[in-house]
């Protein structure tokens, strides 16, 4: 049992109701709206894939051809239905209609759409829920995972080289492995296709690069004694349609960040917060882990400073995941260990932000995020911040551990900085395994003092946020200093006003799972 | 007898003794950890030129892979005298001698935009010379009375980097490039140096790259004034910019050395 | 396209792609920390024939020394195929292998030395060949039947492992070297090979030389019949032992190759 | 204030009373003899120095004169004076006389000995006394010392690359600068004399280096605002003799350890207790900081099952210390941080170990050892161990910190690879500063419960070594599994029983100046 601040409960609570305020307020705001995102994830659940002579994917096309016919107001899912209820063969020869302009144009509604769509949204969710029990049946298969999980990247470009790597950290230990994404792929509108070899920075995520990457970690389950979780980022302009596909791939977790892409992408506000609903919704069926980008907010501006807004914007993912009906052992909450090293007491400071998030959580996993800013060229001192920062990590009972590399500042990861970094991390882990069993904190001391000011600090921020509305506050650069128009941002265009009569068949048979019932 | 003292003439690594040429090199060979693979580590050193090398760790860090660190002399020796160390050249100058003597030589405020290209989000790079913040004490461009500092921020696509140029007729274009893998900055530093002389501005701006992994030399190479690396500050860049337009008044049209 | 796999001919450095040939090097400068110096840095490790030497670490660590840390890709190759790692050539056999196979061979107890010489009070080493409780579970020569193993420990006089090599008829001495500063283990474990020669005894005695410094070519060129270095197992020297000292029976006289 | 463990100080004054009767045993068994070591220190404390033709040391040369002549049992002092008082014009003079076998022969004690030896034995004690106000005042002059005090080692084997190597340690941030000795240098009978350039894993302690050294670092002083100590060892044959050139030196620290000579060295027992005790009360004189060297037990067995065994060593090296007259102050105290680092909660149990020591020497300096044994060529590794050992030694309140090297399983250390461990040490002291202030540690947890054990062990040992006697135990083999009997080992020629009129003048002085009022 980690060791305890004593924080006010009541201070707690009264932060977690300001943030479902907030969250509320924002279902309310977004409900009326669907987007081509969305959209094109109801295409992809319902089997919809591959791209056509100009490698355009499927599902943009008709998303395009729909929007140009003034159709897709009423929701791609009827003109499937009535695709197939007027004699498409299957769900590709549905597709292959409505990609056309003139399909997209001369389709009519039938009144029969639901019963012959219904079969199609059977089918996806089936497979959704079977990739989750797949994935139940094999964890169930082995004793439970030493914690904290140890999280490692790879990011060659090369989804090939990308495999190699990441067999030989799950070898070593990586529980997690996570695919990089190229950058910015977050600005894209579309989902890359197929296999691919030249990212810049990470790799793209495509549907088959999750399957291969899927197919190499489960083939080293029986070999590890273990099962090794997939990890990738369902943020940015196709966030619902990455969280579409990894569940129909088996991915683990995905970093599904509520503000990410507005923040750090410019990416307009109202389609990340309609987009970041329906992927949340996915994922909570799925039984994906998500975790959230809190860490990013700390890689511009000073992580002490930052340290309320982290907490606040926590809280807010954390009811907006709550909202979408994921549990709470499914809300991965993101923070760091960013605190200049060179700090006096910083080290203090670290802890107590790392057991206050642990104290105000706890039952929600905790994504650690190592120290990137204060990294340089010295890899000697970047390797000594890496074991200080796991040590504080085993102290403080984090869950999930992203494990920092020595050559953060130089370069993505190389085979052996990869390798090190496991190894430095199982060592240290082992090595203090019950430390946080042994040791308390001093009452009204530094790390107490700090942790209740930061608390302190988050409810101030909370506070602002639900008399404004997270629009308002977004606007008025409230997070990372940054301005966020309601109406500006990348992909508004893609917003689209309900027609009273849109449905969207996948979010009515999650709303009957009773997955939302943890609203 | 004291310890011998070094021949700047013939500089060699400093172990624990004068010219002991101690070296230490870390690196993964794609061979199964043996004594064969570590044999072949030796040779890979060797073959750089390294005398005596010892393997001091051979790590089987996958089925097929170890790493190896090993520690050697480099009997490599470097002229220090012979070495012209691609600098920048402008005079360090304080804020105020810089707003003085843009004021005096130009009368009028020099127009300076910055920015990171396509998809290179980090922004940190570029606010850290723009910001009035500045960097390690050192004031931010935005800060200089004679200087109109515009931050364009960063995912500039290079079109409008060239338009906004064009219709400010900026000065300088300051660009920060973060982001290197795969030579991915090449190639966006590469396009605004073609698209602005095609668009013939080139030669009227004075064209400034900056990061992590830039250098003076690089920067020059991909057509660039100069570039900076780790740790600038705001003032050299500013003292660089006013020099550079300063000859661009007196040769105009045709770019300077 | 699968990533492309290695040729075992042509091997280079992996980093993060086939044959990027990324190294890491580090060592210090006798030069204060400049431009200049940095610039020396990256000569140096070009000279070591690395393409594309990137300075990532250049730290003043006193007034006329910056230490550096380099990346860059080393373009050399080495053919592992052709690789004849010297290695110590003797079968792995068990301890009761041994025994049984010295009672066959000799129908009697070889006795073997160990020691360590002269300044060196390392005495670990030597032990975990020779104490009972070996080395990570490989129990030590104390424990064989058919070996009268006698520990002389560390610190001690060449005369004196002579006279005892020669009271005891030593089989075989085995010596432990673990300081290795200015080459003072070559000094010493030379002086002993000399001494045994002038004495007569060095054909008629199988010896080894050990340490985390020693290989097995270095032992070679030393005068020893072999060299173990770290991680050396008791039961591996044992195989050695029995199999130098059954050579030695057959060829009476003259020192094996 | 470090975390407490609330040992029992009924077991701890229990400990302490087992160790003084031992040293009392020690000092009863030991006060009929002098040594050759010993009578040349007095020779060196009255200003006798320098070598003749065939490099022989003046000091050994008279000792092995009178030895021949029968004379040393009554001592050099009686000698000395008497050659002084028959027209010997300086000290030089009469040394000149007894170092030849026929001035040892022919020499006749004189009435007035004493008188004519004392102004030279008053030229020694004021320059050791001044040696030691000097140190005073250079303290004064600068704030307090950040603790622990950064220790560094240098060991080129060439005392003028030490000297280089020195000044950029000190200026790194290098507290107290040790100039390793070269390869057993403690089995030679003699201090080898002059500048040295070629020593074997370290440089020779010689009274000139000793006096190179203080030149470099005393012209620090001024740039750096604070004052570097230096250090040597004091142990070994010559013992008492390095302890004078160390008093007329101002060396501040020096390691002095009462059994590391017999147990690592198999230097004789007898000689070895004899010759600490008047090397200590020089020390003592002179204001140095001793370091005793319990460190070593935990290279050659393991640092779990030695830990009571260096406790019980370091309460003896206490007592045997202040019965030399050494004030707490001056009594630094080894032990180290060797726990095999995939150990599982061996963290844990060094934190236990390093906690105790502070609480049951509250007021010694403990001198922190790094992990040494349990380094590989993995320097990434290595220098992980080492952040873990500056971080345990900051949280646990230790004064004397000896800085681990990255590469300590490869070379003596390398510009940069102390460099590295003092930027290492600095910042994570400056990082963890109150960290010992905010921890506390649970009441009958792991950490607290190993602490006790440790404590009991020692206790069982003390009482079996109380009850045998010193000399007995080291016989048997108590420490170390190594056995040393009372009258093996080198040097065991060099003890010599005491003539009933021999005399100390020195050890009268420091007796009367009550620096045995500590006893
Ligand atoms: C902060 C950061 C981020 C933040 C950026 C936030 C923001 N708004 O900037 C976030 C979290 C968003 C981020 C994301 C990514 N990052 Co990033 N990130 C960093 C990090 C940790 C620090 C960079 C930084 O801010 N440095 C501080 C500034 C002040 O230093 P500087 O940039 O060098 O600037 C100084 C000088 O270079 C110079 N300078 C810089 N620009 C200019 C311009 C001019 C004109 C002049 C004169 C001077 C100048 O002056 C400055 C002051 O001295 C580095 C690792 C590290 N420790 O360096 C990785 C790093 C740069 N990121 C990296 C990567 C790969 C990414 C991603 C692409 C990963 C991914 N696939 O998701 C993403 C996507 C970003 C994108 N689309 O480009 C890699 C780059 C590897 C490479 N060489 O190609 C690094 C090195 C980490 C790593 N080892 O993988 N990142
Ligand atoms: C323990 C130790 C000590 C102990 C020794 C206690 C003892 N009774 O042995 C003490 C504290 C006394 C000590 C003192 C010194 N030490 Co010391 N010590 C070490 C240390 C920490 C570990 C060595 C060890 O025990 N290794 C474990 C054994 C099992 O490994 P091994 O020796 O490699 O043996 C294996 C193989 O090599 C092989 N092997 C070894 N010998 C033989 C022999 C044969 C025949 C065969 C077949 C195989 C074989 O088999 C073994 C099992 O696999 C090392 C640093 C390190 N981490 O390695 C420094 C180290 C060896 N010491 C060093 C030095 C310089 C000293 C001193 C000289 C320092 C000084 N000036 O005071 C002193 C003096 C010692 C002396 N007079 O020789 C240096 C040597 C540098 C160099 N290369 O020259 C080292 C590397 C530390 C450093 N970086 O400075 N030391
Ligand atoms: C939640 C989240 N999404 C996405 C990304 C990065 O991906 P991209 O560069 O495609 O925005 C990050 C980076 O840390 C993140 O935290
Ligand atoms: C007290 C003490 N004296 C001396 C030494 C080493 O010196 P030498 O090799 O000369 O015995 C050590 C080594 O750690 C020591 O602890």
């Amino acid at each position: 049992m980690p060791p305890r601040l004593g924080l006010q409960a009541e201070t707690i609570s009264r932060c977690r109701r300001l943030a479902r305020d907030v969250a509320e307020a924002v279902r309310r705001e977004t409900e009326p709206f669907t987007t081509v995102s969305t959209e094109r994830s109801i295409l992809r659940l319902l089997g919809v894939d591959g791209v056509d002579a100009d490698d355009v994917p499927v599902p943009n096309r008709i998303c395009d051809a729909l929007l140009a016919a003034g159709k897709l107001p009423r929701g791609v899912s009827l003109w499937m239905g009535s695709a197939l209820a007027r004699g498409a063969s299957d769900v590709s020869e549905a597709a292959l209609r409505l990609s056309r302009p003139e399909g997209a144009r001369d389709i009519e509604p039938h009144p029969r759409w639901r019963e012959a769509l219904a079969p199609h949204v059977g089918a996806g969710l089936a497979r959704v829920r079977e990739n989750r029990a797949e994935r139940e049946r094999r964890m169930a298969r082995h004793p439970p995972d030493e914690l904290p999980l140890l999280y490692a990247i790879v990011a060659t470009g090369n989804i090939h080289e990308d495999v190699l790597q990441a067999a030989a950290a799950a070898r070593a230990g990586a529980q997690c492995i996570a695919v990089i994404r190229s950058t910015a792929q977050s600005l894209l509108d579309h989902v890359p296709y197929g296999a691919t070899t030249s990212g810049f920075g990470g790799t793209f995520a495509t549907q088959e690069n999750f399957r291969l990457m899927r197919a190499a970690l489960d083939a080293l389950e029986d070999e590890l004694g273990r099962y090794v979780r997939l990890v990738n980022y369902c943020s940015g302009l196709c966030m619902p349609e990455i969280a579409a596909m990894g569940a129909l791939e088996r991915l683990d977790m995905m970093l599904n960040d509520a503000l990410y892409g507005i923040i750090f992408r410019d990416i307009n506000p109202l389609r990340t917060l309609i987009d970041q609903r329906f992927s949340r919704r996915i994922n909570a069926a799925a039984g994906v882990v998500i975790n959230t980008g809190e860490d990013n907010y700390l890689t511009t501006a000073d992580a002490v400073e930052q340290a309320p807004a982290v907490l606040a914007s926590q809280f807010i993912n954390e009811s907006l995941a709550k909202d979408a009906g994921l549990e709470p052992w499914q809300i991965g909450l993101g923070h760091a260990f960013e605190i200049d090293p060179t700090r006096e007491d910083g080290l203090l400071q670290e802890i107590a932000q790392a057991a206050a998030a642990r104290e105000i959580f706890p039952d929600s996993p905790l994504k650690y995020m190592p120290p990137t800013t204060h990294l340089t060229g010295n890899i000697f001192r970047g390797f000594q911040q890496n074991a200080l920062f796991v040590l504080t990590s085993v102290a403080t009972g984090q869950s999930i551990h992203l494990l920092g590399m020595l050559t953060e500042a130089l370069h993505t990861p190389l085979m052996h900085d990869r390798w090190l970094a496991i190894d430095q991390a199982k060592t240290i882990r082992a090595n203090a395994r019950h430390l946080s069993d042994e040791i308390l904190f001093a009452p009204e001391g530094r790390i107490v003092r700090r942790a209740r000011e930061v608390l302190a600090g988050a409810e101030r921020v909370l506070d602002g946020v639900a008399r404004i509305g997270l629009f308002e506050a977004l606007a008025s650069g409230v997070f990372a200093d940054t301005r966020r128009p309601r109406e500006a941002g990348r992909g508004r265009d893609g917003v689209i006003a309900r027609d009273p009569d849109h449905v969207n068949p996948f979010l009515e048979e999650f709303a009957r799972e009773g997955a939302g019932a943890a609203r | 007898m004291t310890a011998r003292s070094a021949d700047p003439g013939r500089v060699r690594a400093y172990g624990d003794k004068w010219n002991d040429g101690v070296v230490q090199i870390s690196f993964t060979l794609p061979l199964a950890s043996s004594a064969r693979a570590t044999e072949a580590a030796r040779q890979y050193v060797a073959a750089m030129g390294i005398r005596e090398p010892y393997v001091a760790l051979a790590e089987p860090i996958a089925p097929e892979f170890t790493f190896f660190v090993v520690y050697g002399r480099a009997a490599h020796e470097v002229d220090a005298r012979a070495i012209a160390a691609e600098e920048v050249e402008a005079a360090a100058l304080s804020r105020d001698e810089i707003d003085a003597e843009i004021a005096l030589r130009f009368g009028r405020r020099l127009v300076v935009l910055g920015c990171a290209l396509e998809s290179d989000a980090h922004s940190v790079g570029i606010d850290a010379i723009f910001n009035p913040k500045g960097f390690s004490g050192d004031y931010g461009l935005e800060r200089y009375a004679n200087l109109d500092a515009r931050n364009l921020g960063a995912q500039v696509p290079v079109e409008t980097v060239v338009r906004i140029a064009r219709e400010a007729a900026a000065d300088a274009v300051l660009v920060s490039a973060t982001v290197t893998q795969n030579e991915i900055h090449v190639r966006h530093l590469t396009d605004l140096v073609d698209m602005l002389e095609a668009e013939g501005l080139r030669d009227r701006i004075t064209l400034v790259a900056g990061g992590p992994r830039i250098d003076h030399r690089l920067a020059k190479e991909l057509g660039y004034d100069a570039g900076f690396g780790p740790g600038t500050t705001p003032s050299r860049v500013a003292a660089f910019v006013l020099e550079q337009a300063s000859r661009r008044m007196q040769a105009p049209g045709d770019a300077p050395a």
